[in-house]
């Protein structure tokens, strides 16, 4: 099954047991539309009508916003924005107020509410390029996912329509595995096996993706991929590689990287996200704080070079980590 | 109307003006953090507003809350522990004066951000909707915040779905220090909405009658599946932007001609003139009032702080 | 109108039509990266709202800029050679199909977040009010955009600083799949103009002439301080919203009803009817614009593309 | 003089020395009005009138975005924002527009902007108490500066105005000394000197502002006051602290702070922006890679919890970093 067959069926489950969950976004189910840009909401409206799968004007302040006061007031939203980048337009809803509603109210206030959002490089130019996980990390109140597989994002999206706070999802537009066309050209599309019996992935709980002992390399979304094809070619040369998904962000499932540290000694970090304050900046901060004396050799972090993103594919391939430049990096810290 | 409502609207202004003066007295004592933004001769809308809502029905707020706040039915005591950073206020002192609100009783914690709540009272329009009630929000906002895009976009999207919401608009002249003609070039906020297909409305403000009469038709179409208005509600603060802010940008002509307006005295004079009740009666409720406001003062003054670790919790629900 | 006028206006309306078209047929061969979002059936309102520009004026576009920016003047070839990524490109292969432009001739890059050029346009128009010139600037947007506040602000700002900023609404009936009238409540969209004392105007997209006649009224007015003015453009696209959108969510009726409206079409049936020219002479000149096209292919081909570590410069000035 | 005299004397100089300039933003200068929030801009428009001292009205999109379209064209505008948190509001014209229009446009246009935040917790509410800088620092094509002097404030204002770059300015509402109505309560408002003669500050070249021994201590504005504070004590029982002002974040002076850290072998940093990503994440890592060799102890963060700023001061205190929470850190530093 595909990412975005299986967040569709997240949904679709999950819409079915709770009639207070209910989408909102644009383009998400028009007759004849794309079900959102990246497919993932096409058809649900035959089901559950478009009251439920709401299409919304181009207006991303009311979009979340409007999600917020629903979530504050008995309903469950799974609102939509058709690519990361606009999350900017909507900011100042998902920061003041979905993030810190809670707090503000002294705890008496819950926001169960979804922000779905696509990100990563796929040469549409720097306005619909960017992964913006290291702007929401930072913002408390927040949880922050980013499901690689199938697998993952079933379960993890489901866990977040249930969880009583604010969660985004950042899915990757390379993965969805989106057909048709919404095809995306040069998607990676992993597809993956997904159990019909009901299942939920707890938050905070990276997984294993690679087993070795020499490096851990800790990636999210298409780096995953990225990482896994470099750990192929290292272990030609005897290097073994570590890969470590921690699937969400915050929380963070730090005790799984500390244990492999413990065995590798050697931590680098893989982002798509620009490098100046990415996630990474804080996994690598954390851990250079709390694991210090397991570390050999300084942590590293890959990520997208401090740029906009670039149109030119030449350019963006140079921009984004690719698996030689990992393949590099790893080497080079092994001889450190 | 009859005359009984609108003696028990006048002693809840006649609380909210009293509320808000004693926070100022306390205020400028020092004995209170942060900072205010009082609603000293916007009673009428907060009562006019509010008075016929269910506890069921929703309030959005702004920066400028308390009146709304009050007459929403959130506690005398929890508001002002609030004030007083007690953990006995209605935010456990976490929100502070421009958060206040209890959802119990249907006071949305008070957003602060400019326009920032009127997407959520859209929010709150289409929860009301979606689950079948016939709950109703009523969004306030000022006349500075008709100018942010959060304005337009609520607006459009409570017209289009439809949504049991009313949006208020206090248009109390001034955005902080800006005079409304200097940053909008039409005559009356209530024109803007013709542009989302939404009836407008401009009511005086200041006479608590005429608002509660716009309010109760607006609210009954909200109610009856009729969708959401607007209401421009003209009136003025007796009181600074903010803090001990002078005004020194008001013409003190305009002041002179809007303090003569007061929706207070307005309404105590309408009661006395047409022997609703008499002077005494009425000095006598006012007094209740009075203590009830010392009470409150007494009541956060006892209250527990908040431990410092305390601020570690309710990051999340 | 004069009728070399008219005929210019085609030739111009013939090469984004042909422009577009190759550009579809060489993104559908797979020689181009990324997404194309085209203007095939509104070239009357790039070339009607500037065809009257001067170099010095400005124009603000979105994320379907091809027709915008030819007819404001970017060079055919640098257009080309961006879509083919090519350092020759105007945007050096930076941009790419959203961003086009070229400021030398006062194509303000286009900015590919719906109604995000809107605020730009006023900062240009306040630039030029600011330095004392009589230049304006043509702000370019679609009907979906007038949904987002940063119209709502950008409106209304323009309106009372009394810019020299002409709003252009391209109302092709749908913002991507969704149909205007699901997501606005009124009938026009050039209504919203009163909400900000700012007058507006409906005009029909399709047909040149009359788009010209509306714009050189609305830059005349800005030129001469008479400020800013919202033209909604009645319009449609004859191709999808992006790349191979099969447009599943319009009516084919509808469709027809366009199509048969097509301004390229109108506009050479109008010169034959009026014999400004005769068929030989408009095949002549038509032939020649595809010619200047297949040597952009060219161009754009031959050139070359930026080596990977050019990715690394201008991010600051 | 204090910073907000000497922010408005940087402003009058640049305005006078070049018509280009000018200022925009909500409450600014209206007659008998404050001057912003803070009083920066009180006064100005007697000299340069209202056109070149422009009252917006409170539309944050528009401001920010106005002020790219004016420096597209031939302007130099100053925006100004009465509390940080309201960047959130613009965050789309920054971040997609401000920051991106000179590569976006392969160097041919120019973004000499300025916007103008002030930033810091001081009992407002979570809404009006945030430190955003790790949010800027985190967007490719920004400057950011932080001065925390009225010396500095006015020569990096100056240098600022004269970039031809978008910059964004933090100012602390605790540092500026705003008079009258405006000032706050518990400000710190240092005045300082400031010299007559004409002087700009380049971006990028840090400050140190006490020399020490053992442990380097990199804080921005008002932290770098508590910094100074908890450095008194230390002193008293032996602990010797260098304490570094980065006076920016965008460019940052890890050359002064490297070279620091090869005689204190130790650092510090301290930073009133909530802990996970924020700047200090991205300092923290960056030295944990490049100077990993020099330390002899993990690199310290101490930041603002990861909670909303509360209300109430008894919480709001403990939340942000106080000298006596950097005093017990720096200890267990030379334990470690
Ligand atoms: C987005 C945003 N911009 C600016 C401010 C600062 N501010 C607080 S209140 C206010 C004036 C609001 O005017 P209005 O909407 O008329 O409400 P009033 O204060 O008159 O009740 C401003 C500018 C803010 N809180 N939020
Ligand atoms: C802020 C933002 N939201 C959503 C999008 C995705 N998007 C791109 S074009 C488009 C439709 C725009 O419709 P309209 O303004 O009518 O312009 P048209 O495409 O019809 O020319 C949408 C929703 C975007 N680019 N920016
Ligand atoms: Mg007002
Ligand atoms: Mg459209």
């Amino acid at each position: 099954m595909s990412i975005a067959e299986s967040l569709r069926q997240a949904i679709a489950e999950e819409m079915r047991r709770d009639p207070r969950v209910f989408c909102l976004g644009e383009d998400i189910d028009v007759e004849g539309g794309f079900g959102g840009a990246f497919t993932v909401t096409l058809g649900l409206s035959k089901e559950f009508g478009h009251d439920r799968i709401l299409d919304t004007p181009i207006s991303e302040i009311m979009i979340a916003g409007a999600a917020v006061g629903a979530a504050m007031t008995g309903m469950i939203p799974i609102a939509d924005v058709q690519y990361g980048d606009f999350l900017f337009c909507m900011m100042d809803q998902l920061a003041d107020n979905a993030a810190k509603m809670t707090y503000m109210s002294g705890g008496t206030v819950k926001v169960p509410m979804v922000m779905r959002a696509p990100v990563g490089a796929t040469t549409r130019g720097a306005q619909h390029a960017q992964s913006l996980e290291g702007f929401f990390t930072h913002i408390p109140g927040l949880k922050i996912i980013c499901p690689s597989t199938a697998y993952d994002a079933k379960g993890l999206l489901k866990t977040a329509i249930r969880d009583d706070n604010p969660v985004i999802v950042f899915e990757h537009k390379l993965l969805y595995g989106s057909k048709g066309n919404r095809a995306e050209k040069s998607a990676l599309s992993p597809v993956g096996e997904v159990p019909d019996e009901e299942y939920l992935i707890p938050f905070g709980v990276g997984a294993i993706r690679r087993e070795g002992t020499d490096i851990t390399i800790v990636a999210t979304l298409l780096m995953v991929y990225k990482a896994m094809e470099a750990a192929e070619i290292l272990e030609k040369e005897g290097i073994s590689v570590e890969v470590i998904d921690p699937r969400t962000l915050v929380p963070f499932d730090y005790e799984m990287v500390i244990n492999s540290i413990k065995k590798t000694s050697r931590l680098m970090i893989v982002e798509e996200d620009t490098k100046r304050n990415g996630w990474g900046a804080e996994v690598a901060a954390q851990i250079a704080e709390d694991a210090f004396y397991y570390l050999d050799a300084p942590v590293k972090r890959v990520a997208s070079y401090d740029v906009p993103i670039p149109f030119a594919p030449v350019m963006e391939n140079f921009v984004v980590p690719s698996a030689s430049r990992i393949v590099e990096e790893a080497r080079s810290i092994m001889k450190a | 109307m009859e005359n009984e409502k609108i003696v028990s609207m006048y002693e809840q202004m006649f609380l909210l003006r009293n509320y808000e003066d004693k926070i100022y007295f306390l205020f400028l004592e020092g004995v209170m953090p942060g900072t205010i933004h009082q609603s000293q001769g916007q009673e009428a809308s907060a009562v006019g507003m509010l008075f016929d809502l269910r506890k069921a029905d929703y309030m959005t707020s702004t920066h400028r809350p308390a009146g709304h706040c009050l007459a929403k039915g959130v506690s005398l005591n929890s508001m002002m522990a609030e004030m007083f950073a007690k953990s006995t206020g209605c935010c456990k002192g976490k929100g502070g004066a421009m958060h206040t609100g209890d959802i119990s009783v249907g006071a949305i914690p008070a957003i602060a951000i400019t326009a920032g709540g009127m997407p959520v009272a859209v929010g709150v329009g289409l929860s009301c909707k979606m689950r079948k009630t016939d709950n109703v929000v009523v969004c306030f906002f000022g006349d500075g915040a008709s100018n942010e895009g959060a304005f337009h976009e609520s607006m459009n999207a409570a017209a289009i779905w439809n949504l049991p919401v009313v949006f208020v608009c206090e248009n109390n002249l001034y955005g902080a220090s800006t005079h409304i003609h200097q940053v909008i070039k039409i005559t009356d906020l209530a024109e803007r909405a013709a542009a989302y297909g939404m009836s407008g409305e401009v009511v005086d403000g200041n006479d608590v009658i005429k608002v509660n009469d716009a309010a109760t038709k607006a609210i009954e179409k909200a109610r009856t599946g009729g969708g959401p208005s607007f209401l421009e509600l003209k009136t003025y603060r007796r009181c600074g932007h903010s803090r001990n802010d002078a005004c020194g940008y008001r013409d003190k002509a305009e002041e002179k001609e809007w303090f003569d307006k007061d929706p207070v005295a307005r309404s105590r004079k309408y009661i006395l003139d047409n022997k609703l009740r008499t002077e005494k009666e009425l000095e006598k409720l006012e007094q209740n009032i009075l203590q009830q406001i010392e009470e409150a003062v007494e009541y956060a003054k006892a209250s527990p702080s908040p431990l410092p670790e305390d601020a570690l919790t309710n990051v999340y629900y």
